[in-house]
């Protein structure tokens, strides 16, 4: 999406499950960055035009203008992750996010000191709103009377990519109490992360795993395995299967970030209560709360 | 230093300006370790070796066209409007509300209806820099810079807060209704012999044209024209002949305006049939480009946006298919708006130089 | 060091074979010039004659093409003005080379400084000052903004400017087109001061006058030659005139007498201000009538633009006017040039570049210039008639004799006068009941003076109320059928040509009233 | 609103407000001299990616600014050579450069690293990171403005306090030297200073090579303090705010200061819609706080709020034969 493929996170991700599928196959792929709205249509029928088959791409902006090519390319295989586009020849992945964020609001919960946390998303979109919701009910998991600091960097796809603002933020954060932040912004994210490491104080990546950004001052980071998505996708190549498939904790599609780099910030304890809830999660004893299922949290507001 | 033959006036300079422009262009490629020669061919194959490529440069093109000559119009007022970007993007939103809230039988009508709300919207947002100007002397070209930034954040609000459909994610308008499609060019009999795949090119082509006409006609047969161009090369010598500052700078914008607005109907309502952010994508300013190539005639300008047609659907191309970064595009358009534009008086001393030169020559032979 | 010992006094200045071409333009041919120290040089000659490039040249302004310059007896390359300066040159610009929105001082300095401070360097341009307005008597408010002072105090400033880089060599380049009278006579008092104290003054003008009665010398250009340098002593005003033109002068264009019909404008208690506020006309009264010239006589600036523009339509103005019994609006609806030109006033401006001609335009477009919704120039309610305005161009050029009669040539690839005479057949080809005509023959060679002349003549005589501006006193008394004098924004007085004479004009026009008493 | 945030804001409104306080103190130089910029833009730009990319390899964000000055001047030459020695339309001349930068900052960046025209992530000495004011800690307890010293004043880059003493110098170097008194006649009146002797293009170059560094200076700021890299467009209008800044402060430094904290202040208050909306108790939409800068000169230059009068002779070349 607009945050740019090297926006350490989300693009990246699917950046990184191309690449291993070319690796380990030998194959060959096409990757198009979007400079502006305008152009995504050009870009996706250029590929299938050209032959490519199956066009991947990622964010839910693709939605409208897929419904539209989907139909002009029948012989052609297209996947979108985030959004669900009900077409023969698309197979659309969308992800639990809130069952991630929650793992990591835990995380963020047993990790802060002031019983103050923050989280910082990128376009102000239900998405994003499910992550803060998900990490929301995870921090009061923890700790019911802890406070959750919320805000959104914009409301356009720019605010995938300002890290001014996302640094800005942070630091209101920070002077709000906040010890740890979440950042759920694709590139802003990136300003967030730089700007918690100079506060000194925890951040909480997301998507790929950011935590060697600053090596023990990155929390942990909500796993959403997009690269899995775009791999099978492009391993399932012109054979694959249209529709809807969720992926959530269960099957993998999303977790949080064990490394040498966050290693000294989460304690046994700590990882075992998180474990734990993860599990419970996995059968469905936790319910986690769906944002994007009704609109409305039950932990935060937006 | 003597004059230059008209010729060389009209097409030299600007051929040799634009050759300065691709040569340092192309070193700028070798700089970043690419081949020239082969960018070269990857920009001809995708834009013009094939139907669907002049698809594209076709489309680009027709929205360069009305902002070039939006920009030329003001030229000769001596305006310099860069506000084609900020008027284009209103332009957007009277055809979206247009199209999205008045129910239309036919696409036709939904063009006429459509190519007023452009032209209105993008009139009135040149409307308000024009006053400042011909009341309060306000400098037209940093007043039409800020208008672009305020049109930016009230398109922003529009969309998200107002014409985004409820569920929706993205800041857009909700598709427009199928009476609304315009032909394109694969959908116009006789046309569609040669595009058979889906392209953006559409009828919108045909009325830039027809406008490029138009604006010569105004320009350099009506009265009003004359006016213009009087008032563009002296305002006192124009207030000695009665004519009106404040009415001219005022219809002169407004037209200008109006122009840029009715790009709308190309990329908006001929492409992506809904209301997209920053939907104008630049366009605007590239009219600047375009109308300085274009030497502020519409002849010029139709030439010079088939060029930057051209050089826009070739640099997609080139950051499909090649490791040359999309943004070449822009660094070739900075690149002949400062030849043709900034730089104009250099080459001409250099033209004149070497046209001294041969004359002597020739009076040395004689 | 001002020693004039008789003939072969050491010269301060000579130039040597200058010449200086502006593109077209050979403003300066092989130009030579002898100036001895201590002297006060008139340069004189019509305009465009070549005098501001010359002296622009010896400041180092303007490079010339070809030619040597020697100071005080040595070979001085003057390739800029601060090597001028250097030399000990200083120049008062025709148009003043100063900072609006600088202080007196602030300007002196400009260029001049004392090292990188400010400070000190005002500090001491203050004393300076003082003593320079005390030998010269120059008086100026040292911390007076320019914009807020009068002329004659902008072009002191000038003058101090020069001295204050202890310049030996002064040029005034027509220092007293822009001054009163008085004004006039004490620069020349001041110019004699500085002549006693041993520097040398080099004056540019075309007013006889002044040469006679402030020069030792006097060179005299013509079409950007130097045709001849006499001893003022030695010469007649009537000489020099017929070296600046290069043949006699006729001061009297033979013009029947003028037979007035019924009165077609009257103007009353006429007022303008301009951009500041300031009262330009102070309250003007005339009337004009069929047949008839009304010459405005008066020194630049006095009011007699601003005249022009309110009733041509370029400016609004208070008061009344009627035109042909019929009320002529002097502000908001129907005041603009174009209802004029309907109700049937033509107006040639004074300033031909400026207002008269669109110079990138071609001469047709020109011809239709302020004309261009005249019926007999459309095609339909929609489009122009090109075509027929092409055609009437070649039947007004004809008739003119404008050359070359190339309707489709710029107007600035034409000669001044050719220049004029375009403005000139557009506007008398409409034979309006009032012609409003101003500087009809500045910047014109003496044949085309005699053209425009007849023309304005014959259309008098059709019966058209002219009312004529002109800085020339000559043009004034050899044409019009009745003189109004201006001064200061009012009229001083009329005036029958055949019962006056120069000398009774230049009181008036240095506001002296008959009665003697000044304004 | 509490006193802790309105500390908040008023530390991000320095921050935010210093790149445009450099560009601005830069567009002063060179339009006080005649020739109008409104290439500041893509100056900081280049100066942006030049530092980022080079403070990487070195390490050093001293080296950095050091080369985005040098990146600005290139830029700036190419201004003076079109505008003053060719005597071409600076406006135009401003435009082309914006996007020449826009561009070529890309394509560099991308030949450089090959990370979608970023620079990698800058980390310890290859930024310019904050310092703290000496007292800072021990002042923290006087009450009001112990925190305000503690949270607004100190704890920014050098690079901040660096502009708000450049200010300072503008103000001196304008007013109290020869060469102020020369560059406000410059824009004024060319011809004056020519006829008494002084070079009038010298003079403008050295005022667009002031512009130079002064821009250079705003982009390393951008690259190497207030962000840590260079990002694609990351100056995000910030020149042409400036511009708007020194328009509402009609061309002098000081008024230039307040002008610039005070748009600073409002992307500070863009950042946080929420206390906007905690204040005025309705729902303000983010992109109104964003055009405010804008919509505010616009006032200025319609005259509303005092006119703005540019120096007279500015943007028109100089030429003695007419
Ligand atoms: N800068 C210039 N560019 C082009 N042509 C010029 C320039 N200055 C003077 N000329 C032309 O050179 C000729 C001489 O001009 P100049 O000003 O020296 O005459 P002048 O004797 O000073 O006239 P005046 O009495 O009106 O001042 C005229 O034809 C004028 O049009
Ligand atoms: N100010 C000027 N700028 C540029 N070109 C000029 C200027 N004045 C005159 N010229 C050109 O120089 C040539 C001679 O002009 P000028 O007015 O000196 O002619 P002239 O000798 O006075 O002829 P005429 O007797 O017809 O006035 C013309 O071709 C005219 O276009
Ligand atoms: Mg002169
Ligand atoms: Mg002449």
């Amino acid at each position: 999406d607009l945050g740019g493929k090297f926006d350490k996170s989300f693009n990246e991700a699917a950046f990184n499950g191309a690449e291993r599928w070319a690796k380990e196959t030998g194959g060959t792929y096409k990757e198009l960055e979007m400079q502006d709205e305008a152009q995504r249509e050009q870009a996706l029928r250029r590929l299938a035009e050209s032959g490519a088959n199956p066009v991947v791409m990622t964010g839910f902006a693709f939605g409208d203008v897929l419904n539209k090519v989907a139909p002009d390319f029948p012989n052609t295989k297209f996947a979108i992750v985030d959004m669900v586009v009900e077409q023969p020849n698309v197979k659309s992945v969308v992800f639990n996010e809130h069952e991630g964020s929650y793992l990591v609001g835990m995380m963020a919960a047993l990790a802060s000191k002031t019983g103050t946390v923050g989280f910082i998303g990128g376009m102000d979109i239900p998405l994003i709103r499910k992550f803060g919701c998900g990490y929301a009910q995870g921090v009061k998991a923890v700790n019911p009377d802890a406070k959750v600091v919320i805000n959104m960097t914009g409301t356009t796809p720019a605010a995938w990519n300002d890290p001014v603002k996302g640094a800005e933020l942070a630091k209101g954060q920070k002077a709000q109490g906040a010890d740890v932040i979440y950042a759920a912004a694709g590139g802003t994210g990136v300003g967030v992360l730089q700007a918690a490491a100079d506060e000194g104080i925890l951040s909480i990546g997301v998507d790929s795993n950011q935590n060697y950004l600053h090596p023990g001052k990155v929390l942990t980071s909500m796993l959403k395995r997009v690269d899995n998505a775009v791999y099978e996708a492009f391993k399932e190549g012109e054979n694959l299967t249209p529709g809807i498939n969720v992926m959530g904790l269960a099957n993998d599609g999303v977790g949080y970030a064990m490394d040498e780099n966050n290693a000294s910030l989460v304690t046994p304890e700590m990882q075992a209560k998180v474990d734990e809830a993860a599990a419970k999660i996995k059968s469905g004893e936790i319910v986690v709360h769906d944002y994007m299922s009704d609109n409305t949290c039950p932990a935060a507001t937006f | 230093m003597d004059r230059l033959p008209r010729w060389a006036d009209v097409a030299l300079v600007p051929f040799v300006s634009l050759t300065l422009a691709a040569l340092i262009s192309a070193l700028v490629i070798i700089a970043i370790g690419q081949d020239p020669w082969e960018a070269i061919k990857v920009m001809v194959q995708g834009s013009v070796m094939n139907a669907y490529g002049w698809g594209y440069t076709l489309y680009y093109a027709t929205s360069f066209m009305f902002t070039g000559l939006a920009v030329t119009v003001a030229f000769h007022a001596g305006l310099f409007n860069i506000g084609g970007e900020g008027q284009a993007q209103l332009g957007g939103l009277g055809v979206a509300l247009v199209c999205l809230f008045l129910p239309w039988p036919h696409w036709t009508l939904a063009l006429l209806g459509a190519s007023l709300g452009a032209a209105l919207f993008g009139a009135a947002w040149a409307a308000i820099p024009a006053y400042l100007q011909a009341k309060r002397g306000s400098h037209i070209v940093i007043t039409t810079i800020m208008f672009n930034y305020i049109a930016a954040s009230l398109m922003i609000f529009m969309l998200v807060d107002v014409l985004r459909p409820p569920g929706k994610m993205d800041p857009a308008t909700a598709n427009f209704p199928p009476e609304t499609h315009l032909p394109s060019f694969n959908e116009i009999p006789g046309l569609n012999l040669v595009f058979t795949s889906g392209v953006p090119a559409n009828v919108t082509f045909f009325i830039a044209l027809a406008m490029a006409v138009v604006v010569w006609l105004l320009l350099w047969r009506t009265r009003l024209g004359y006016q213009i161009r009087a008032f563009g090369k002296s305002e006192p010598a124009a207030r000695y002949a009665g004519i009106n500052p404040t009415r001219i700078i005022m219809i002169t914008m407004l037209i200008s305006g109006g122009l840029a607005g009715l790009m709308a109907i190309n990329n908006v309502m001929g492409e992506a049939e809904r209301l997209l952010g920053n939907s104008a994508s630049g366009a605007g300013f590239i009219g600047i480009a375009v109308a300085l190539m274009g030497r502020n005639h519409p002849v010029g300008v139709v030439l010079a946006a088939l060029l930057f047609g051209f050089l826009f659907q070739g640099g997609a191309e080139l950051g499909l298919w090649t490791k040359i970064p999309i943004e070449l595009r822009t660094v070739v358009q900075g690149l002949v708006i400062l030849f043709t534009g900034a730089l104009d008086m250099m080459v001409r001393m250099l033209l004149t130089r070497i046209f001294a030169l041969f004359r002597t020559r020739k009076l040395e032979a004689a | 060091m001002a020693n004039q010992s008789g003939a072969e006094a050491a010269y301060a200045i000579e130039l040597k074979g200058i010449s200086k071409a502006f593109g077209p333009v050979q403003a300066n041919k092989d130009i030579n010039i002898a100036v001895p120290k201590g002297t006060i040089h008139g340069i004189i000659g019509e305009n465009g004659a070549g005098k501001s490039t010359l002296m622009s040249i010896l400041y180092g302004f303007y490079k010339a093409d070809a030619g040597q310059i020697f100071v005080n007896g040595q070979l001085t390359p003057i390739p800029d003005s601060q090597s001028a300066i250097r030399a000990g040159i200083g120049m008062v610009f025709q148009h003043f080379k100063l900072v609006q929105n600088f202080t007196v001082l602030e300007n002196i300095i400009l260029g001049a400084e004392e090292g990188q401070m400010l400070n000190t360097s005002l500090t001491k341009a203050r004393k300076e000052l003082e003593r320079l307005a005390r030998d010269y008597d120059l008086e100026v408010d040292p911390d007076a903004l320019i914009e807020d002072l009068s002329v004659g105090h902008q072009q002191r400033v000038e003058i101090l400017k020069a001295l204050y880089r202890q310049a030996d060599i002064l040029i005034l380049d027509e220092p007293t087109g822009v001054l009163t009278p008085d004004e006039a006579d004490h620069l020349f008092r001041i110019l004699k001061g500085l002549k006693e104290q041993g520097k040398t003054v080099i004056l540019i003008t075309h007013k006889l006058r002044e040469i006679m009665e402030a020069t030792d010398n006097v060179s005299v250009m013509r079409r950007g030659t130097m045709v001849a340098t006499v001893k003022t002593a030695e010469t007649s005003p009537e000489q020099l005139a017929e070296l600046m033109v290069g043949r006699k002068v006729l001061l009297e264009v033979d013009k029947g007498t003028a037979r007035p019909g019924e009165v077609v404008l009257k103007v009353e208690d006429l007022r303008v201000r301009d951009e500041h506020k300031v009262e330009r006309l102070k309250g003007i009264s005339f009337e004009i009538r069929a047949g008839e010239i009304l010459g405005i006589a008066g020194v630049a600036g006095n009011g007699q633009s601003e005249l022009l523009a309110a009733l041509g339509g370029m400016q609004a103005a208070t008061g009344t006017a009627t035109l042909k019994g019929a009320p002529l609006p002097l502000s908001g609806a129907g005041s603009d040039g174009q209802s004029r030109r309907r109700s049937g006033i033509a107006h040639v401006p004074e300033d031909r570049h400026h207002h008269g001609l669109i110079l990138d335009f071609t001469a047709w477009e020109n011809v239709a210039f302020g004309y261009f919704n005249d019926p007999r120039y459309q095609k339909n309610a929609l489009f122009m008639d090109n075509d027929a305005i092409r055609a009437d161009t070649e039947r007004k050029m004809a008739k003119f004799d404008v050359r070359p009669p190339i309707p489709t040539l710029a107007a600035k690839s034409f000669s001044g006068g050719n220049q004029q005479k375009i403005v000139v057949a557009r506007e008398m080809e409409q034979n309006p009941a009032l012609l409003l005509i101003g500087q009809p023959t500045r910047g014109v060679d003496i044949g085309a003076i005699e053209f425009i002349h007849k023309q304005i003549i014959a259309l008098r005589d059709a019966g058209a109320a002219i009312l004529l501006v002109s800085v020339e006193l000559d043009e004034i008394m050899s044409l019009s059928d009745r003189i109004a004098v201006m001064f200061d924004g009012r009229i001083m007085g009329f005036r029958d040509p055949e019962k006056t004479d120069e000398r009774e004009l230049g009181l008036l026009m240095a506001g002296v009233t008959g009665k003697g008493e000044a304004a | 609103m509490d006193y802790a945030t309105l500390l908040q804001l008023l530390d991000s409104t320095l921050r935010l407000a210093t790149p445009l306080l450099l560009a601005c103190l830069a567009g002063l130089y060179s339009e006080r001299s005649g020739v109008f910029d409104i290439g500041l833009e893509g100056k900081m730009l280049v100066a942006a990616m030049c530092a980022g990319a080079v403070a990487f390899y070195t390490g050093s964000a001293w080296v950095g600014a050091l080369a985005g000055i040098a990146g600005s001047l290139v830029f700036a030459l190419i201004h003076g050579v079109t505008s003053i020695t060719f005597r071409g339309n600076q406006l135009i001349a401003g435009v082309a450069l914006n996007f020449l930068a826009s561009g070529m900052t890309v394509l560099v960046a991308q030949y450089l690293f090959g990370q979608g025209g970023r620079t990698p992530p800058l980390e310890g000495a290859a930024r310019f990171n904050p310092i703290d004011l000496p007292l800072s800690e021990t002042l923290k307890g006087v009450p009001v403005i112990g925190p305000f010293y503690h949270e607004v004043i100190s704890g920014h880059s050098i690079l901040v306090y660096a502009a708000f003493a450049i200010v300072a110098l503008t103000w001196w170097v304008l007013y109290r030297t020869r060469y102020g008194l020369r560059l406000r006649a410059v824009g004024e009146n060319p011809a004056a200073v020519d006829t008494a002797g002084v070079s009038v293009p010298a003079l403008r170059f050295s005022a667009v090579m002031v512009t130079g560094v002064l821009c250079g200076l705003a982009g390393a700021y951008m690259a190497t303090a207030l962000q840590a890299g260079f990002g694609k467009e990351m100056t995000a209008g910030r020149g042409y705010i400036a511009l708007a800044a020194l328009i509402f402060a009609k061309w002098r430094p000081i008024q230039a200061m307040w002008a610039c904290l005070l748009f600073g202040f409002f992307q500070a208050l863009a950042t946080r819609p929420d206390i906007v909306e905690g204040i005025v108790q309705v729902k303000i939409p983010v992109s109104f706080i964003e055009a405010l800068p804008y919509v505010l000169t616009v006032f200025v230059l319609a005259g509303f709020v005092g006119k703005a009068i540019p120096p007279r002779a500015g943007g028109e070349p100089y030429v003695k034969e007419r």
